[in-house]
């Protein structure tokens, strides 16, 4: 069956490591940090300009001076920092961002990620997706595998305007785990009772299907 | 006002010179940390024409958004715009000049004008709409395009504390774009919470070195919340 | 070492892995600031064959210059140099090779290198011997000349508080090159007179986010002064 | 007769004005700071990250930790601020310093200036100068009008490498307040007691002499 939300989320938490600073988007990226396996610590960076994002505020401690880059009050965790946007970005557009999750319309089997427009449909920006993709060197896309008309996401070329050029390896579909590498899709994992037939199906751009596709375990 | 007293006594005051066909460097993010107060004066002004820079354009009724319905903004530069219906059909009318602006590139733009850094190259945008008619480089075998930089006939800022020398203190997260902002108007303007005097602030704690200001008024804010997003206690 | 904790119990942990022929990006201006207790460390180490990234090179026997007498340094980027007889005998013989940078455009080279900017245009050393061999380009009417972004095997940094998790506070004028040193090292060690628990320093106060630091070790400092100048009181 | 140090300091003084960030250089430039007219406020930016600069401290309140771009030992003053050498770096090339003293060895009919290098001799580097005169719009350089040997250092073409190309308009000398425009040197004011006739025997560049050139006065 395919992913719901939070599987998809549990399952890319499962990529975090101790000591990861990790950028998480808007939608299903956010609540991977609902997911941290015990014992380890990770720190959001909320690209407004926050390194060690708390969890959401109470009534009590709400203030309009804290927000996240989704515009949400929160808090500051233990040991946070805050700085001003262009040390946001260079801190993002330097690298040292461990991690960076984020939802996507299309990604094809370039590596090439489009996120931020539907024209003449959609065009509100693209906020600093376009520097997180550029800037980090491990990222995971997380989107659904097709859209509810059944037409496959992830495809040979991208049909939308793009977010990022060759800056994508790993993709996490409510259907299945994919890398991308030498121009192609590479299936690595599929979702609890999905076939690979079915995955090969909605999978528009190249995919290499191995002897072996282990389903996903979730604790 | 002597010496180094950067204090004006009224908005009027804080905004004199601005005139139609400017150019605006707004700090703040979403609503958080806007110059609220400087942005209604702008609107009471009536002035027109303006190129804004901003990361955003506020609501329809708050912050940026309410300079649209008497179209005074021409042209803006922002990363993430359309939270409110007014801003989409004057943009999709074309009544609106938008320039979608990756907001690390914009915050960059900023900095580099202040900072007398005419352009600069960088990976974001790269082989992207953002790209078009920009110089592509490769350095280390990696793609970037060339940036420039922006300043602004004004600067308006919005900070927490300043001392009447216009050394600026932000409060977390309200700081976001409003340094660099500061160091990128020809003229900054900025509103605060709480005016002190020199010396009272702690020089290894100012965020912005008063060099960059021009003109401080000291405010009262609404700072409206966007997404009110609470836990249970 | 779990988590976030980035504190190293001896100087030798703190710079594991620094080996011959590496680049090291040093903080600190003159002997004000600078990573004392590293710079012994990587004396007695004996490392050579570095490339080295500093506004000075120390003093004969302070600073960088303890690195010359064992010819440690190969090569450095520096702006003002010369304070130690040694360092002139072997720039002159040719055994160290000097490239002279100016002080803003080494500062800008580091945070370009830390902050994923390839290269960027000042008008700083235009029409001077500092602009051989690279580009220039005119904007708006002025010349200016590309510079390139410097990053490091290593970046050694002095702060003055850090908590475990390596958000850094500087004091006075030792902050100098340090924060931008500490963003363009693969590795960043920093040495600190006083280490506290995360939460202690207030997140609207760091002056480096603990994010481009590595290691972090408390060490004792002689803090010499080059200049002694004082007035009657 | 040829202006003291301390004389070429107040002539530099009065070019103040009240509320002016000022980088003073070594040397002379340094003394100017003690010439500040009554009544009016200068901030002196020192280049290594300190904008207020006060006075030499007394043996109590020496500190390792707070000096200026001379590496003498200073104090805070009244209203300062202090940030890393990129921030101040971005002060001065950014033009947001008012006015900047600094001395040189020779400067040119075309406003090249050369201050840092006489090759086999002095090589110990440009530190802040060749960003300080980039950046600033408005530069007094202050020198000898000539050398010991009686050589112009006012010259047709500067000879030492340069530190900056076309971008001093205002030389202070002992002997003359010069002006360069148009590729000419032109003679603004005289030092007490020095002709006309002295000040052009020691100008190699081409100098432009109005009718009237009046004496500098000293309060």
């Amino acid at each position: 069956m395919a992913l719901s939300r939070e599987q998809i989320a549990q399952r890319v938490a499962q990529e975090l490591q101790d000591g990861f600073y990790v950028n998480l988007g808007i939608g299903i990226p956010t609540l991977v940090a609902n997911y941290v396996p015990d014992g380890m610590e990770v720190m959001l960076q909320s690209e407004n300009g926050l390194l060690g994002m708390g969890q959401f505020p109470t009534e009590d401690e709400i203030d309009a001076d804290l927000i996240n880059a989704g515009k949400q009050t929160v808090t500051t965790a233990k040991g946070a920092s805050i700085f001003d946007s262009a040390e946001s970005f260079a801190m993002i557009r330097g690298g040292h961002v461990d991690l960076t999750v984020l939802g996507a319309f299309e990604v094809d089997v370039q590596g090439n990620i489009a996120s931020y427009m539907i024209p003449g449909k959609l065009i509100k920006g693209m906020g600093g997706a376009m520097d997180l993709v550029a800037g980090a060197e491990n990222i995971i896309v997380t989107m659904t595998h097709a859209s509810k008309h059944g037409e496959s996401k992830l495809l040979s070329q991208c049909t939308l305007p793009l977010t990022g050029k060759g800056c994508i390896n790993k993709v996490l579909t409510d259907l299945a785990f994919i890398e991308i590498k030498d121009n192609r899709f590479h299936l690595v994992e599929r979702a609890p009772g999905v076939s690979v037939e079915e995955i090969k199906a909605l999978t528009a751009g190249e995919l290499v299907i191995p002897e072996n596709v282990p389903e996903m375990t979730f604790i | 006002m002597a010496g180094f007293d950067k204090v004006v006594s009224s908005y009027e005051e804080a905004l004199a010179g601005l005139e139609d066909n400017m150019t605006v460097i707004a700090g703040g993010f979403g609503l958080c940390g806007i110059p609220e107060n400087l942005i209604a004066e702008i609107k009471r002004k009536g002035t027109k024409g303006l190129t804004v820079v901003s990361n955003n354009c506020g609501v329809d009724d708050f912050g940026l958004g309410v300079l649209l319905p008497n179209r005074q903004i021409k042209k803006i530069l922002a990363s993430y715009v359309g939270e409110n219906a007014e801003f989409e059909r004057q943009m999709m009318s074309g009544e609106l000049e938008v320039i979608l602006t990756p907001q690390g590139t914009l915050a960059e733009k900023m900095r580099a004008g202040g900072a007398g850094i005419p352009a600069f190259y960088t990976a974001t945008g790269y082989g992207t709409p953002v790209a078009e008619g920009k110089e592509e480089r490769e350095f280390d075998g990696r793609h970037y395009i060339l940036e420039k930089a922006i300043t602004g006939d004004f600067a308006i800022v919005k900070a927490w504390k300043a001392d009447r020398y216009g050394n600026l203190v932000f409060r977390k997260t309200a700081r976001n774009f409003n340094p660099m902002a500061a160091t990128a108007g020809k003229i900054t303007v900025v509103e605060v919470e709480e005016i002190v005097e020199p010396g009272e602030l702690a020089p290894d704690e100012i965020h912005t070195p008063g060099i960059y200001v021009n003109r401080l008024i000291k405010g009262t804010f609404e700072k409206r919340i966007e997404q009110r997003t609470i836990r249970s206690a």
